[in-house]
């Protein structure tokens, strides 16, 4: 009886001593629900909505759904009934986000998606898209490749992540059709998902290289840490300098991979900026301005070139 | 046709097992009214036998009539609608449902949706309880009531199936006296409703006070199928054992010497309370009680198993303080548990491995343990206490009963020690195997052990020991001189219908 | 001579599952029977066999771990961190490894003091670790700042063979002569058969468990440091997945999931069968999806047949 | 028999985190806490985990456990979305089927195989989950038929659908296991299988039934998700097992078999939903809600087993007690 109440006590004392973590009142409220946290583009989302929210004075309240399209959803409707001013969901099934994102907008709350869009259903219930495109980034990506291999005929292994997320496909995607408006005759030879690890990418490319002991001339790894893992692959087998790895991000040891000729090339995307740009967009929302249906960060195709230009925006 | 044929007829039932032919040809018949002992030392094949009237196994060979009828058992659920009732010796209840959903496992009541009726259930649970002289709530989940009273639900199961036949194996090994008295009377109340029982025991004085026949069984054959009145426990015995058998082990008595193991007040919130008790060398000191009455307890404070509170324990004069089993083995006190497959032995090790686990510090060297000294040390340990086994690398769980036990007192032999404490030292042991343990105890205890001996055997406690202490809620209530021992005297005191004020123990003789 | 064949099959199933695994491999891929391979395949499952190591012990005594693979982020952080912070290759590698005994410590600590569930117990400090591994990261990537560092990952001794594989093979073998020859080992497969029995026989129980926590804790602290070495980096769930496939390979490998009954030589072999499936899918370009059918049948194959082995085994 | 009541609740350590959590999130987040919408939207989140648990619930009252819900949660909805444009409710019968085929593999593997549960519902989780991958190629799936939305998204006055039926499977499934001899029967395998055994209860028969409304749960519960987000994805379920474990537990379920009350689990959940929920009212951020709640669930789990060890000499020392 008297260690049931001193539970009782217990758990009321725990809670209590959680709550100091709310918010302060501030001039208007953004209601953000991730994709997954614990992707280092996030935290420099994070970051540039953190730092443009403290000169709008605008209160910043994450979410994460752990890549739980059904935690998304449930997360959207949290912040319905906190009533927050603007939601912004970076969504983690384009199909999955259109039902509680048009919740949102029965409600009269306006949606911004960021960094992944929803589905075209789901459109006509947002504001604006906020992000790059990761179409856009495999585009980028294609044409270096072209830049560099021209239209002879070349091999290419693609390093994917989870299996079926959109970024990966879409990035794939973007690739393919700076070959197709090329015309270049490139040959996808293998195409793994690994998880967007650099642990399980530097594994998969080690079989790889086991399998296609000759032929392997470009790799495209979706993701920066993966073609970092990719490269570090290449190095133990004894392939340096024979085959050109590409990555997405613009990380910080991607860039100087680039500079010291590890790595090929990379596309630039500009989280942090993301970032900035939804915490504008939803302040002129809040102040019921009209903005543009697409607010794009600009990718910027990142080689041994241009990489001085670019050195210090890389994160 | 029905008049002439009997209750239950096996036929020539053979049971092979891979590599063991478990029965032979075996003939057993029950009728109506009978109350049938069926004795054999362990691994005669009585539990095969009945497994296979009770559909857990099916027989290689023979045929199964029940009143004339030839009948197959396949599964257990089949031998239960013909009205074949067996209590098993290991319980085997629910420890998480209620009293009265055990007694009606899978045939509970229902009411016109077809929806159990838990009101009805309890009422019925209650009648049956009733029946067995039994008070407990039938309400209750079965985890929380004692040892005896599950034995009891056990029972009453049984009972309430309306079979025509019910086996009972071993149903009073966890019963005090009162309880089994109560359940000789149920028997008696069943056999007037003329239903065939079959009485498994090792309690060869039961038998003659309840059965009214008597079939024995040595290695998977039946060897003698008697009338009670026209044999003698000396009958039984040669038929169980092959071999003449001194009749019952008869204590030498030895020299008694200084104390070695001193009690002082010792408590244990609950269930004990200022227990005060010496034990000297060369002795063997009964422990007796009604199972509950802190005896197990009393041992597993003295190894260091169950904290007390209050008091001390000397040793050699000198007291000593101990916390877990391995500073008691230090100690050089050594405890054989009572439940042997659950604490005593690792059922899944082999033979060596049981025997040599206290002591394997003797074999390092290097840091490693050296085989082939440990390999060496168990087979001494094997061949001084005749352990039965193909080698000493069979697994525990193999052997019988009585080979089991023989290796838990070598594990503990192993370890030198100066006070042996042994719980209920042949529960479950067949005749043969009884005596010899016996004998080997007498044997330590001639060469200058303390042993301090828990039984709730009444012969086993009245022919070995040299006093008695007896147990009554949580006290000792006397110590009994040999002198004084008698059934009756330690009876009223276990039951506490006799109390005396407390009184220090005095030195013996 | 036929007997001590079928004996051996009995006994050791898995065995033979690897060798026709390997047999088949060759047969089919030309590349894959080379020793370049081999070693490649042993360098990317190394970190997995160090932690199933600890798992493995654990799984001995009836016990298990769900929180290594949060532990192997948290370590690798720890030790990049610290040497973020100037400190030098042994502290940073010592703050590692403390890092992975420290939860173990807790582990054992909660699991011994309360008798909970070590399932619930691991799967809640997993989540701990995670948290803490993400307060601490910020969900960023950290890089080692010391070369000599990743040789643990990346470097080969005398250029043939990856230290982390002979990491991993020496802890294997070592382990199993501790578990087989002394009295430490001995005593916790009486812990895994029967922990009532164990106490009885005067067997420190919980200080044994305890010490298995710590260990295992160490094995993944271990395998922490491997890993960011390998990748030169580390990340929050840097080694997410993990407390799966070391309980997989431990089981593959014959280690009962009830105690009592396994070794650390075994779990090589289970390690084994999931590095030669993974590296043949890849070699012969099956598509993912069809790479998690084969592999969930392949572990279905293996543990049934251990399953209706064991029958044989008890009647033999 | 208030007293008796009051007493129940403060064995029940569940019912007062659930109470302690409503309390304190009513008294520092009222307004947003104690609002309709808010607690509209825990119902319906909550109805989700609610079948996972349960199946849960059931496998570990036989004494089992199945890893592969998750997996089986995700393939039933892509099954639910693929398979609609050829009708919807026979989409959904097919994927509530193969739910119980999976079940009863996992039953089958258990019971003939000789397999322990773990092992094989850890084998079947990524066989299904291979399946599910080469079923969807990756991609999600998009909805065809809106009125199919109804049973997950939907409401019937202000209470959301899915709760109700979920609540009418959670209802169902307490009569089942409380008032029928199956579900009597569950329960006594778990508790001591050779016991039931000897009663003449078909043991093996019995847990692949267990399995096989595990199987239909998790099922279940793909088919709401899929009908609540119109669409099916291959993230779907990813570690939900973990915390529909969890739940079960908090709700009086336990690994060694034989205990598992339906509506404790429910209540595990709901505290579960409203921790989380609360929380983000609140604005905990992420990487410490993952902490909280790792800390909440070992604190339960904790206290859980030093009560019940408590319990357990309690009753000892009352059988003492009690001899004459």
């Amino acid at each position: 009886m008297k260690k049931n109440l001193l539970f009782l006590l217990f758990c009321l004392a725990f809670m209590a001593l959680v709550m100091p973590v709310s918010a302060e009142e501030g001039t208007f409220d953004i209601c953000v629900v991730h994709n997954s946290a614990d992707h280092p583009s996030i935290t420099a989302i994070v970051q540039g909505m953190n730092d443009e929210a403290a000169i709008f004075g605008a209160n910043v309240t994450y979410f994460d759904p752990a890549a739980d399209p059904q935690k998304q959803a449930s997360m959207i409707e949290d912040c319905i009934a906190r009533q927050a001013d603007v939601i912004v969901v970076n969504c983690v099934d384009p199909t999955a986000a259109v039902a509680p994102i048009k919740k949102a907008f029965e409600a009269g709350i306006p949606v911004l998606t960021q960094n992944a869009d929803v589905a075209p259903e789901g459109k006509e219930f947002t504001y604006a898209f906020v992000g790059s495109q990761s179409i856009d980034q495999g585009y980028a990506v294609g044409k270096m490749m072209v830049e560099k291999f021209g239209d002879k005929e070349a091999k290419v292994v693609i390093i994917g992540g989870n299996p079926g997320q959109t970024d990966y496909v879409n990035r794939v995607a973007g690739a393919e059709m700076a070959w197709a408006e090329a015309n270049a005759p490139y040959e996808i030879i293998s195409d793994q998902p690994a998880g967007w690890s650099k642990d399980k990418a530097l594994t998969l490319m080690t079989d790889l290289l086991t399998r296609f002991p000759t032929g392997i001339d470009m790799v495209y790894a979706v993701d920066d840490p993966m073609a970092i893992g990719v490269i570090e692959a290449i190095k133990a087998a004894g392939y340096e300098g024979e085959i050109a790895v590409y990555g997405t991000n613009g990380n910080v040891d991607a860039c100087e991979a680039i500079k010291n000729g590890d790595m090929a090339g990379t596309a630039l995307q500009m989280s942090y900026l993301v970032g900035v740009y939804a915490v504008r967009a939803a302040y002129d929302i809040n102040q019921g301005r009209l903005i543009s249906e697409e607010i794009l960060a600009p990718t910027a195709p990142i080689t041994i070139d241009n990489i001085d230009e670019w050195s210090d925006m890389c994160w | 046709m029905s008049e002439s044929s009997p209750l239950l007829w096996m036929k020539g039932i053979t049971k092979v097992f891979p590599g063991v032919r478990a029965l032979y040809q075996v003939d057993f018949q029950l009728e109506e009214g009978e109350v049938r002992a069926l004795v054999g030392e362990n691994g005669a094949g009585k539990s095969t036998l009945i497994k296979i009237l009770s559909g857990v196994y099916q027989p290689t060979e023979g045929e199964i009539f029940l009143n004339g009828k030839k009948t197959v058992i396949d599964h257990p659920s089949d031998a239960r609608k013909m009205g074949i009732a067996p209590v098993h010796q290991e319980v085997n209840l629910e420890p998480y449902l209620s009293v009265a959903e055990n007694i009606f496992l899978d045939r509970q009541p229902t009411n016109r949706f077809g929806l159990i009726d838990y009101k009805k259930m309890e009422v019925d649970a209650s009648f049956w309880l009733d029946q067995m002289g039994i008070s407990i709530n039938p309400g209750m989940p079965l985890g929380m009531v004692s040892i005896a009273e599950k034995q009891m639900v056990a029972i009453a199961q049984a009972v309430s199936l309306d079979a025509k036949i019910i086996v009972f194996d071993e149903p009073t090994s966890s019963l005090t006296q009162k309880e089994a008295e109560n359940l000789f009377t149920v028997i008696r109340k069943l056999r007037e409703k003329k239903i065939g029982i079959i009485y498994i025991s090792h309690r060869l004085e039961e038998i003659f006070r309840i059965c009214t026949t008597l079939t024995v069984m040595r290695d998977g054959q039946v060897t003698g199928n008697e009338k009670i009145e026209n044999v003698t426990t000396e009958d039984i015995i040669r038929m169980m054992v092959g071999r003449e058998l001194k009749d019952m082990f008869h204590r030498k008595r030895c020299y008694v010497g200084d104390p070695v193991l001193e009690i002082k007040g010792l408590s244990v919130k609950g269930i004990l309370n200022d227990i005060d008790l010496v034990l000297h060398k060369g002795e063997i000191l009964g422990l007796s009680g009604l199972v509950g009455s802190g005896r197990t307890e009393l041992a597993r404070a003295i190894f260091g198993d169950l904290p007390y509170q209050k008091g001390e324990i000397l040793l050699n004069g000198e007291k000593i303080n101990v916390h877990h089993p391995s500073e008691s083995i230090q100690n050089g006190i050594a405890l054989i548990p009572e439940d042997r497959k659950e604490i005593g032995l690792v059922l899944k090790q082999s033979v060596m491995k049981n025997i040599s686990v206290t002591v394997l510090k003797k074999f390092l060297k290097f840091g490693f343990v050296d085989e082939k000294k440990e390999r060496k040390f168990a087979s001494e340990y094997i061949r001084q206490l005749a352990i039965k086994t193909p080698s000493p690398d069979q697994e525990a769980q193999f052997l019988s009963g009585g080979n089991q036990q023989r290796i838990v007192i070598a594990k503990w032999l192993a370890t030198n020690p100066k006070v042996l404490i042994i719980d209920e030292p042949t529960r479950g042991i067949d005749v043969g195997a009884k005596s010899e343990i016996h004998e080997l105890l007498d044997q330590l205890a001639c060469k200058g052990m303390a042993i301090l001996m828990i039984s709730s055997e009444l012969p086993e406690i009245l022919t070995m020991s040299d006093r008695v202490a007896v147990m009554y809620q949580g006290r000792i209530c006397e110590i009994v001189y040999r002198k004084d021992f008698s059934e009756e005297v330690i009876v009223s005191f276990a039951t506490g219908q006799k109390i005396r004020p407390l009184q220090k123990d005095v030195v013996v003789c | 001579m036929l007997q001590t064949v079928g004996k051996f099959i009995i006994n050791y199933p898995s065995i033979i599952i690897l060798v026709f695994l390997i047999s088949l491999g060759a047969f089919i891929s030309p590349v894959f029977f080379t020793s370049r391979n081999f070693v490649n395949i042993l360098w990317s499952v190394s970190v997995l066999g160090i932690i199933a190591v600890g798992q493995t012990v654990l799984l001995i005594t009836g016990n298990f771990d769900m929180s290594v693979a949060y532990i192997v982020g948290l370590s690798g952080i720890t030790t990049v961190m610290l040497q973020i912070n100037g400190a030098n290759l042994i502290t940073s590698v010592a703050g590692g490894l403390a890092a992975g005994v420290i939860i173990g410590f807790l582990n054992g600590l909660i699991i011994i003091r309360t008798n909970a569930n070590a399932f619930l117990v691991t799967l809640g400090t997993s989540a701990l670790v995670y948290s803490i591994n993400l307060i601490l990261t910020q969900s960023k990537t950290w890089y080692a700042q010391i070369d000599a560092f990743l040789i643990l990952g990346r470097g080969k001794f005398y250029g043939t063979i990856h230290y982390s594989v002979i990491i991993f093979l020496t802890m294997a073998i070592f382990v199993q002569i501790i578990l087989r020859r002394t009295i430490f080992g001995r005593s916790l497969y009486i812990i895994g058969h029967n922990p009532k029995a164990a106490k009885y026989s005067g067997i420190q129980v919980n200080r044994l468990k305890f010490g298995v926590y710590l260990f295992c804790g160490f094995c993944a602290g271990l395998a922490g440091l491997v890993m960011t070495a390998r990748t030169g980096s580390t990340v929050a769930n840097a080694g997410v997945g993990l407390e799966f496939d070391s309980l997989i390979v431990s089981v593959l490998g014959g280690t009962s999931l009830f105690g009592g009954k396994g070794g650390t030589i075994r779990t090589i072999i289970g390690i084994l069968i999931l590095g030669v499936i993974s590296n043949l899918l890849i070699l012969l370009n099956i598509q993912y999806e069809a790479q998690q059918i084969a592999k969930g049948v392949v572990f279905l194959t293996v543990v049934c047949a251990d399953g209706i082995l064991e029958k044989k085994r008890r009647s033999s | 028999m208030i007293r008796k009541i009051f007493h129940f609740i403060l064995q029940q350590n569940i019912i007062i985190l659930f109470l302690s959590l409503f309390i304190v999130f009513g008294i520092f987040k009222g307004d947003l806490f104690l609002n309709g919408i808010n607690l509209h939207n825990i119902a319906r989140q909550i109805s989700f985990d609610i079948p996972l648990a349960l199946a849960l619930t059931t496998v570990l009252i036989v004494g089992g456990i199945d890893l592969s819900i998750g997996s089986v949660l995700s393939m039933s909805a892509a099954l639910t979305m693929g398979i609609q444009p050829t009708g919807t409710y026979f989409a959904v019968l097919i994927a509530l089927l193969f739910g119980i085929l999976i079940g009863f593999l996992n039953g089958i593997l258990i019971t003939k195989g000789k397999v322990v549960p773990f092992i094989t519902t850890l084998g079947t989780m990524t066989l299904v989950k291979g399946i599910m991958l080469t079923y969807t190629k990756q991609l999600s799936i998009a909805g065809k038929d809106e009125s199919f939305t109804f049973w997950g998204d939907g409401s019937i006055g202000v209470v959301p659908t899915p709760i109700i039926v979920v609540l009418i499977v959670a209802l169902i499934l307490y009569i089942v296991l409380k008032y029928t001899k199956f579900g009597r029967n569950l329960y006594a395998i778990g508790g001591n299988p050779e016991s039931a055994y000897i009663a003449g209860i078909d043991v093996e028969k019995n847990k692949v039934f267990a399995f096989m409304i595990s199987g239909f749960l998790a099922a279940l519960s793909g088919v709401l998700l899929a009908s609540r987000l119109n669409s099916s994805t291959t993230q779907l379920g990813l570690d939900s097992t973990n915390w529909a474990i969890a739940a079960a537990i908090m709700g009086g379920a336990s690994m060694a078999g034989g205990r598992g009350k339906v509506f404790g689990t429910v209540i595990g959940v709901a505290s579960l939903g409203i921790l989380i929920n609360g929380m983000n009212l609140i604005g905990v951020f992420t990487y410490y809600q993952i902490g909280i709640r790792a800390l909440i669930l070992i604190i339960v789990v904790a206290v859980d087993a030093v009560t019940a060890t408590r319990i357990r000499e309690n009753l000892q020392l009352q059988a003492y007690g009690k001899r004459d």
